[in-house]
Formats: structure tokens, C-alpha cells, sequence
């Protein structure tokens, strides 16, 4: 259903990843080796990732990619440049696993309390004869946003349709090309001259041009009609086959 | 810990509370320790509640919770249950919202589908939507608008809070 | 006879019981007289109940009657259960309890990665979380934060029940 979902071992995403290793290093998550986690993280890729295919674990590859980049700059001597230094961006990832860390374990916390429905419970009585019940709609923002989101998709489908309908389709072709055929069976008629003179949308001529030509294709195949042309770019025409006997 | 009268009862009112028919005492004995006599906890449970605004009844042997007969009076509460707006109603509030000043003619364009009047009076019975006076255009057609209500309700101070489409895309709500 | 305490008791007991829904005290309030404080009452009432098999339980201003917590094993009263929420859903969850109103951007800031699109429709669906309006800082970021419903489901009165995150870490410590 979300592409975005990958379940490697039941890790959701890379920062999950990130969090359980730094976890299996049994120190404060303050003073996790950035180094060492960036080796943790890479083995790991290496060995879950192996079979897997690449376009849904490309979230991982970019956090491995990047660790990579980062354990690089820890080691050598930090230049000085505008760059961001690579001990704030350590400090970072290390803060952002804290901060994760918390809010995993208040997640945790949550779902453990008694729930409504669960745990404790409504009064199970459904109606009472002295309530009087009045009825107002209520809508949330919530469901007026996804529903204006709803109708502008529409819209621009209905557009988009409205489009397609000016277009020439090979079927459409090949009944043109069949009724032309009809009337004139012994000259060799240009592709060009088929198009209508009137009709000065660039567009429509392309399409017109490309669905009469792969339709004369068609015909070719079929036997029923000779292609020529001269040379590259040059007109193309096409004459009807004399029926044999 | 259940062994203790006190939780019995407990116990008991929780079951009766919860259910919305009558509990048959079958049902309520396998809940609670086998040396309890449940009948007298019953009738504990009864004569505490006697005077309350709530009170224990019963039908022969299945019991539960009923509001005093006596509270009747006392209770003629006006109980507002929301329901939600049907889906053309939202649809229109929504357009309404984000086009106007809006001609019906212009939703109905916008919706695809023509709209019943009944759909326009349940949102101006809300007093979400109002009219607008007409538009400057040849056959000045009626325009709609929202009203003040329209943005308390929706805990907006202006219509420019109103999130634009490009932002609730990124919002990531699911389109259908 | 309505201007004695114990009848203004048994009048809110009556209709918090008969509605299954909590109950705003501006609605208990027109069944009370004047003379009496609400507010105290519901105290009065909330303490009587407290170490009963059903509880009085508020969410802010709102009332009603909630079997006790202590209860749920004797509960196996089987409502639809729902899905169970996904680690993703769990975390956001508590970025938007601890940290609300809290941006997209700062949800995506500790979880690393786009929140998916299900993950907060799923929040959302279930009631618990909501547009909360646009944060006063330049680019006027939308804001999400908890409902009530939220509160009301896990048994909270309000957000400040919740433990400090301080008191989280520390309760992570007692565990190792």
C-alpha cells in the first residue's frame, strides 16, 4: 500500500535502524560512538539489504551513504570552511537519537494506559426516553481540506480529458484512410494533403500526422495499400493496392 | 485481591454498567469468587444505590443500572448528537469556501454534478454559508460566501488561514 | 425538593449515567439551581465514585460515568477491536502529545524520514489528533496537536497527566 514502508526485520525506516544500534553499543546514547555506529550501520545494510530490492531500501542507502561521508570527515582533519563541522553533525544525529529514543519510550507510555473501549468502558446504553436528541452536522476541518483536495484532482482529470478528446487515435485513421481510399483507388496521395487546411493547432496536426502515418503502417502490413518516399523528411504518400484477380 | 468483598461489588457494578441489556445472574457468578453469596451482593448493591440518581433494578433474576424513576423530570436534557455532513454537502462547503464569492451555477461546475438545494440549506442552516449579493456579470447571477460562524467553527480568524491546496498537498492528506 | 444537595447530586448522577457521552457542564449546569456551585458538586461526586467499580471521569469541562480501569479483566466485552498501530504511528503519536502544536517539519525532524501520508490519517482517523491552525512564524507553518477524544481514550483529564519527558527518561534508567 505505502511504497514508503519497508519492513527489513521490522524496522520502519533507517532512524530506527540508527536507534537499535546505537542501543546495542549499552552506553548513554549522549556518548554513542558516531564511528562505530557508522560500521554498525553499514554492516547492516550489507547484510539485510543484499536480496532486497534496491528502489524500496533507497532510504537506507542515502543514511548509509551519508554515514560514510561523515565517519570520513571524523577522521581526517576538519578543514576550515564554511562547512557545517562534522562534530556538530555527530552532535546532531546523536541529539535527534535521543530525542527519538524519548519519544518511542512516551509512545510506549501512552499505549499503556487504559483505553476506552478496552480497558474502561461507556455506559452501554444506547438511548434514554428523556434525552432529546437534536441533530447538527458537523463537518472538521479535517474533512473539508481533504475534500477540496478531492474536487481539484477531479477537475484537472476532467481537464486532462478534454484534451485527449481533440486527439487523433489510430482507429480513427484508419477509417479515414479507409473512406479516402474509397474514392480514389489509382493516384498517390500525399500524408500532408489528408490534413484538414483549416486546422491550425500545432498539436492536433502532429497527432493527426502520427496516427494517420502509423495507420497506413497498418495497411501496408495488410497489403492493401503502397508507401513511398523519396527520402528522409521528404513527403510520404500512399496509393491504394490493386485488387488481384 | 478478589477475594475481598469490596471487589466483588466492584466488580458487579462494572459488568451491570457496561452492558446495556439486563445481566442474568448466570452471567454475573462466574465472575466472582464461588464463596460470595451473589444474591446478598445484589441486594448490597441495591440498597446502596436506593437513594441515589441512579439505582439498581430488577427483572426477576437479570439485573443493571436505571436512572431513578423520580429524575424524570430533571432530565429533559437537550442532548446535541453531531452527525456528519454527506459527502456533496462537505464537497460544497469546501468549494464555497476556497472559490467564493461562488455562483451555484460555478459549484455545480466545479462538483461535475448538479446540486440540490437541499444540500445549500443544510450548510446555511448551520449558518456556515450565506449569500453574497449577485455578481456583476451579464444575468447577475447569486453568489455564495461563508460566514463568521464558518471560521469559528473551523477555529480560523481569517480565510486566509484556510491552508491553500498546495499546502495540504504537502500535508500528505489522501486524495481518493 | 430540588433545592437540596443531595437531589442536585442525584440530578447530575441521572444524567451523566443517561448519556453515554461525556456531558459539557454549560449542558449540567441549566439542571442545577443557581445557588449551587457545579464545580463542587462534580468534585463531591467524582470522590464518592472513586474507589468504585465505575468512576466519575472528566476531560476538561466534560463529563460522565467510565467503568473503572481496575475493572478491564472482567470486562472481556468484545467491541471490534481495531489494528494495532505501527511503531511509525506510536512515535508520531508522542511527537504530537509532547511537542504540539507541532509542525510537519518538526514531526519529520526527529523521525528522520517523510512521515507517510497513513501515518497521521490513521492519527486522525481514529480521532485523535487534528489541525490545530498556523503557527505564528514566518511561512506561517499548519500546526498538529491532540483532541480531546485523544484524552478521552486514554483516560486522561488532561495533557498534563501525561509524565514529563524527564520522567520518561528516568523510568527508562529503572528498567536497565
Amino acid at each position: 500500500m505505502n511504497d514508503f514502508v519497508l519492513n527489513i526485520d521490522g524496522y520502519e525506516g533507517p532512524i530506527e535502524v540508527l536507534l537499535d544500534l546505537a542501543k546495542k553499543q549499552k552506553v548513554d546514547l549522549k556518548h554513542i560512538s558516531i564511528l562505530e555506529l557508522a560500521d554498525q550501520y553499514s554492516n547492516f545494510v550489507k547484510d539485510k539489504i543484499k536480496n532486497t530490492n534496491l528502489t524500496t531500501v533507497a532510504d537506507f542507502l542515502v543514511i548509509a551513504s551519508w554515514l560514510t561521508y561523515l565517519k570520513s570527515r571524523l577522521l581526517l582533519p576538519e578543514k576550515k570552511n564554511n562547512e557545517i563541522p562534522a562534530s556538530t553533525l555527530a552532535e546532531n544525529l546523536r541529539e535527534q537519537l535521543i530525542k527519538l529514543d524519548e519519544m518511542r519510550k512516551a509512545g510506549t507510555k501512552i499505549l499503556s494506559r487504559p483505553q476506552l473501549n478496552k480497558d474502561f468502558f461507556k455506559n452501554g446504553l444506547e438511548k434514554n426516553t428523556f434525552i432529546e436528541t437534536k441533530y447538527t452536522f458537523d463537518c472538521s476541518l479535517y474533512d473539508l481540506l481533504k475534500n477540496i483536495v478531492d474536487v481539484d484532482t477531479r477537475k484537472k482529470i476532467k481537464n486532462f480529458k478534454l484534451n485527449l478528446k481533440k486527439m487523433y487515435s489510430v482507429e480513427e485513421a484508419l477509417q479515414n484512410l479507409k473512406k479516402v481510399f474509397e474514392l480514389n483507388n489509382d493516384e498517390w496521395i500525399s500524408l500532408d494533403s489528408l490534413v484538414k487546411n483549416n486546422e491550425t493547432d500545432n498539436l492536433i496536426r502532429k497527432s493527426f500526422t502520427a496516427s494517420h502515418f502509423t495507420a497506413s503502417l497498418e495497411l501496408v502490413k495488410k497489403g492493401d495499400v503502397n508507401i513511398r518516399q523519396h527520402a528522409a523528411f521528404a513527403p510520404i504518400y500512399l496509393k491504394k493496392r490493386a485488387v488481384k484477380k | 485481591m478478589i477475594n475481598d468483598k469490596n471487589n466483588c461489588l466492584k466488580i458487579i457494578e462494572a459488568i451491570l454498567f457496561a452492558n446495556s441489556d439486563l445481566v442474568d445472574e448466570k452471567d454475573l457468578i462466574k465472575n466472582i469468587p464461588r464463596n460470595f453469596d451473589l444474591k446478598k451482593l445484589l441486594k448490597e448493591l441495591k440498597e446502596f444505590y436506593k437513594s441515589r440518581g441512579i439505582n439498581i433494578y430488577n427483572v426477576k433474576s437479570k439485573w443493571g443500572f436505571r436512572t431513578s424513576p423520580d429524575m424524570s423530570n430533571f432530565l429533559k436534557i437537550e442532548k446535541n448528537l453531531k452527525r456528519k455532513l454527506s459527502k456533496a454537502a462537505v464537497e460544497t462547503l469546501a468549494i464555497i469556501a476556497y472559490y467564493q464569492p461562488v455562483t451555484k451555477g460555478e459549484i455545480e461546475k466545479v462538483r461535475a454534478r448538479n446540486i440540490s438545494q437541499g444540500t445549500v440549506d443544510i450548510l446555511i442552516e448551520r449558518g456556515w454559508v450565506e449569500l453574497k449579493g449577485r455578481r456583476k456579470t451579464p444575468g447577475k447571477p447569486l453568489t455564495w460566501g461563508t460566514t463568521d460562524k464558518f471560521l469559528e467553527h473551523f477555529n480560523l480568524t481569517d480565510l486566509k488561514e484556510l491552508p491553500t491546496i498546495k499546502e495540504i498537498n504537502q500535508l500528505g492528506i489522501e486524495k481518493k
